[in-house]
């Protein structure tokens, strides 16, 4: 990290961000920013998130999914989609969103199909349907883990006889 | 280019040479001397000031007064929970605690894994 | 996992015990004769819950956590964790601390790749190169121990730097050894790019053409291996990599014999970047103290571990000392979609092989742990009910065991 | 009478049984210490002097362990296969001379019998694997025919070459010519239906380059999966005699047999020594063979055989008709 202390040119991720904002505009919150060199955090509104990822894979050859981090913040999910974009060499984390009541969303597997094992194991992690994906099953937790129970859920209680969400 | 058998040399050299096997129960290899084995603990230079106990990334670390140190908390060590990771050794202000080059350390019961001065009589052979 | 299969197709379990695979993980194949027509893995039996301890433990606790997600690549793990904790901290390692964490970076690349071409002649049945490539892998393992006093978890980072020093001695040490190994290792290619037993289970096999690799994200040697010249260090790079004169290396064969030897050939790359490293190496403090509060904020950072692609991103609530999340994609979860690729018209005989490819580290994918379930469905035990079972019968039976044996 | 158990004893104790399964596991011990060297390992170490018991430890440790039978396995089949494996591999070993110019059994035409007791044993195999019923014992034993189709004609035809040049297709005759008409082993001329004969015979043993039915990474142990305990010692031990019938049968064919310069009184003892010396020569050879080649796959293997192997086989007996023909 030492040369970015020095060189610091973000300028590219900068115009970058301009583009998506005015492509898309309201649909990208203002609270998206540049972090450093090479990252850059996009938070969109939860029903716009196919289409920038679709933008930025056909323009700026983003097909490379590194994967998806699931976060749950005590009244909401958070999801964020890490996409590395080779033309400019830069990692957009796309975040959003979504109500802890009923946790579903459309899947990306057709745009980047690469996607496919990242978005089971959110559901296995954290409960969160993913309409429209191949084969949405288990990934991680062993056959006999009782159904309903989500471990990385921020109320994952680990006491005497048994686990459960409160 | 496909030359069959392509080995055939190594193979030979090897064949006449000295097997690269070191014979371990009977010649013991010495390790290096950053190697960490097992804990060594000089209870005079420790002031009971639980720095690694509060550092040992696998609670390790248990500090009990036993009557060898007359009733103030010294640290005893289990080293069946111990990962040998040195954050202890580093940790310690006293300098109290250093590692030995021995790693044979499997053994059949379990209050033999503590490290103690003095008796082991009302140690709990679990740290927590 | 249809079990309707038709009629003249058999369905093998592959796994997760099976001499072939070094680690649980299993395949439901179903072959047609000896041609596999679909293969379906299922993974999760060494599954841990790292993620879900990292975020109870503090920082500094969480580095000797992440270092065991996996046994071969521990330093990258523990590199990049540092690595990010550094960058939340918006803090700056001495020079000579990051020449020697990448140092260790390169170290143990040339232990894993040799580990890893040993496995895959064990697995097309040609063990004398197993037996060779592990007598050789010993000459990094004991520089390994001699630099940090560890085999395997060195346990050589730290945050704010790295925890030992490299003395003249060692160097010299090292660079004698490396003249060695890429004696032996360019002896090795030279013969496996003769020896036709060999060349015949591996050419043409396990084909991953560069468009699917591209689409199903594969990372790494596996990626490399189908023509596309993408590497961390280049594309996004991190610590010194900037500085070190290095190339990326790719084959556009596609197949096994690829991925070999792209693998011999960044064997070789990490042997002249280790000598550039150890002559370049700046004096001065290794260590910097990191302040305890780690500030609100969140970071990513990736590293190019030997496997591929090695991402983190912890994301820190300013008040408590532990993470609030802690994510790890391990390089081998990216390429276990593209192995259901490779296998498909593949011969029964090539699936270990195949699988073994992209050297895969089964501990590394299954990183998130659940509690040890007893097999009765009623009563699920915790870990801390568990260890005082254990505890209780090791008192009670092993008394009566070891005077068993001795008894006689 | 004493004629009765004078041959009672010789086929029990000393070229029989006993000497058999004590110098098999012995070849068994060579084989293992020329395969680790190659690999510049050590090999076995601590069972007797230099691990030379180790075979014979191995073999009395099987027998201890537990021998489960699957239950859907076919219950005589699977009882008895190792057995019939066994006798049929010590029948084949009784034809190889040994002590003299013949073995135990003598026959004019005993080198087609020989190779059809030694076919018997492949489809013993084929039915083992078939009688436990699991599916890397079925696929095992189907890659054993496979493998058994391949290279049994090659095998034939090296064998028939050495009878072919003797004029006689009895064993006995045959090392008889050597010694006592060419006073020349079969080698000298036959050297490409002696490298014939080895190839193959590392696919008849499922030595490394072949042994594909027993693919230790693929099928776990092939055919011989399900089958363990005394089982499995039974098929160890058939396969360790197996060794010795092959390095037998290539000694006698075509390194001159047992025959070699003995002092006078005592032929039978010199003789063992030149048996014994020949047969190290060939299982060393075959052991250093085994780790210089990663394993073939099935079709590649039938690939070699059929395309390349059986051709040589062809020409080499056609060059051994002009041969014997024109010039001897």
């Amino acid at each position: 990290m030492s040369d970015d202390k020095v060189v610091q040119n973000i300028e590219t991720e900068k115009q970058l961000l301009n583009e998506l904002k005015e492509k898309f505009g309201d649909k990208i919150l203002d609270s998206s920013y540049v972090k450093r060199h090479r990252r850059v955090f996009v938070d969109v509104k939860n029903n716009a998130y196919r289409d920038v990822i679709t933008y930025m894979r056909d323009n700026w050859d983003a097909i490379h999914i590194t994967t998806i981090t699931g976060m749950d913040t005590g009244e909401s999910f958070i999801l964020m989609y890490h996409i590395f974009a080779k033309k400019h060499k830069v990692v957009f984390t796309v975040r959003f969103t979504i109500p802890r009541d009923n946790p579903v969303v459309k899947t990306i597997t057709d745009i980047l199909p690469g996607a496919n094992l990242y978005e089971r194991e959110v559901y296995d992690m954290f409960g969160i349907k993913f309409e429209g994906h191949p084969n949405l099953k288990r990934l991680l937790l062993p056959e006999d883990w009782p159904e309903g129970v989500y471990p990385l859920r921020k109320d994952f209680k680990r006491e005497m006889g048994g686990m459960k969400n409160e | 280019m496909r030359i069959p058998g392509s080995f055939i040399i190594e193979g030979l050299r090897n064949l006449f040479s000295k097997p690269a096997t070191d014979k371990y129960p009977f010649e013991k290899i010495e390790p290096p001397d950053r190697y960490r084995g097992k804990i060594i603990f000089t209870l005079e230079k420790c002031i009971g000031c639980a720095m690694c106990a509060i550092n040992c990334p696998t609670n390790a670390i248990k500090m009990i007064p036993t009557d060898e140190t007359k009733g103030k908390k010294k640290p005893i060590f289990y080293y069946d929970y111990c990962i040998f990771c040195g954050v202890c050794k580093e940790v310690c202000p006293k300098k109290a605690i250093d590692y030995s080059k021995e790693y044979a350390l499997a053994s059949t019961s379990k209050d033999e894994m503590i490290i103690v001065e003095g008796d082991k009589k009302n140690v709990p052979d679990i740290p927590h | 996992m249809s079990n309707d299969i038709p009629e003249d197709e058999i369905l093998i379990p592959l796994g997760p015990q099976h001499p072939a695979l070094k680690e649980p993980i299993n395949f439901m194949i179903r072959a047609e004769g000896e041609i596999v027509v679909d293969a379906q893995p299922r993974i999760g039996y060494v599954h841990r819950g790292i993620e879900r301890l990292a975020m109870e433990r503090t920082y500094l606790k969480t580095a000797y956590l992440v270092e065991r997600v996996c046994g071969i690549c521990s330093a990258a793990h523990q590199g990049t964790y540092c690595m990010t904790v550094e960058e939340l901290l918006d803090m700056e390692i001495p020079p000579r601390g990051e020449y020697i964490r990448t140092l260790v970076w390169e170290l143990e690349r040339l232990h894993s790749h040799s580990l890893w071409l040993g496995v895959a002649g064990h697995e097309i049945g040609f063990d004398t190169l197993f037996m060779y490539t592990w007598r050789d892998r010993e000459l990094v393992m004991d520089i390994l121990e001699m630099l940090s006093g560890n085999r395997v978890n060195y346990g050589m980072n730290k945050i704010g730097g790295v925890r030992y020093d490299v003395t003249d001695e060692m160097k010299n040490k090292i660079l004698k050894a490396m003249d060695l190994l890429e004696k032996r290792f360019k002896d090795y290619k030279k013969k496996l790019s003769e020896e036709p037993t060999v060349l015949g289970r591996l050419v043409n096999v396990g084909i991953l053409k560069k468009s699917t690799a591209i689409k199903l994200s594969a990372v790494g040697p596996t990626l490399r291996a189908s023509g596309v010249k993408a590497d961390i260090r280049k594309d996004d790079p991190y610590g010194i990599y900037d500085e070190i004169p290095f190339e990326v290396i790719s084959y556009d064969s596609c197949d096994l014999a690829a991925r070999v030897f792209v693998r011999i050939d960044e064997f070789f790359e990490s042997i002249k970047m280790i000598r550039w490293i150890l002559n370049n190496l700046p004096d001065g403090p290794v260590y910097k103290r990191a302040p305890i509060r780690i500030p609100q904020g969140e970071a990513i950072c990736r590293n190019e571990a030997p496997r591929g692609e090695l991402m983190y991103y912890i994301k820190s609530d300013g008040k408590s000392n532990h993470p609030e999340r802690v994510k790890i994609r391990t390089p081998t979860l990216a390429n276990i979609l593209s192995i259901g690729e490779m296998l498909k018209g593949s011969y029964l005989a090539d699936v270990p092989i195949i699988v073994a490819g992209i050297d895969p580290c089964i501990s590394c994918m299954d990183r998130v742990m659940v509690v040890h379930e007893d097999t009765g469905k009623a009563e699920i035990w915790t870990d801390e009910k568990f260890r005082d079972y254990s505890r209780k019968w090791y008192k009670k039976n092993l008394k009566w065991v070891v005077e068993e044996r001795w008894k006689k | 009478m004493e004629e009765i158990i004078w041959n009672l004893l010789s086929f029990i104790i000393f070229p029989g049984l006993l000497f058999v399964c004590i110098y098999s596991l012995f070849l068994e011990w060579l084989d293992r210490k020329v395969y680790a060297r190659v690999q510049n390992r050590v090999g076995p170490l601590i069972t007797g002097s230099k691990g030379i018991l180790q075979p014979f430890a191995d073999f009395i440790k099987l027998l201890s362990k537990e021998d489960i039978k699957p239950e859907c396995a076919d219950r005589w089949g699977f009882l008895f296969s190792p057995l019939t494996a066994l006798t049929v591999a010590m029948m084949t070993v009784f034809f190889v001379p040994i002590v003299g110019y013949q073995g135990l059994i003598s026959l004019p035409v005993d080198l087609l019998i020989v190779v059809f007791i030694s076919t018997l044993f492949n489809i013993l195999v084929i039915l083992a694997g078939y009688f436990s019923v699991s599916r890397f014992s079925t696929i095992g034993a189907v890659r054993a025919g496979l493998q058994f189709v391949a290279y049994e004609i090659p095998f034939v035809l090296s064998i028939i070459c050495a009878g072919v040049l003797a004029k006689s297709l009895s064993i006995a005759e045959i090392v008889y010519a050597q010694n006592n008409i060419y006073h020349m082993p079969f080698v000298v001329y036959l050297f490409p239906a002696f490298i014939i004969y080895l190839v193959s015979s590392l696919a008849k043993l499922e030595r490394v380059p072949f042994d594909i039915p027993e693919a230790e990474t693929e099928l776990a142990a092939g055919w011989q999966v399900e089958y363990s305990g005394r089982k499995l010692a039974l098929f160890k031990l058939a396969a360790d005699i197996k060794a010795l019938f092959v390095s037998g049968l290539g000694a006698a064919l075509f390194l001159g047999g047992p025959i070699g310069p003995a002092i006078a009184g005592l032929e039978p003892l010199c003789y063992l020594f030149w048996f014994i010396v020949k047969t190290l020569f060939i299982v060393a050879l075959i052991g250093f063979f085994r780790g210089l080649f990663a394993r073939f796959r099935i079709d590649q293997a039938v690939n070699l055989f059929w395309k390349t192997v059986l051709p040589a086989s062809l020409i080499v007996f056609i060059y051994t008709s002009v041969l014997i023909y024109f010039i001897l």
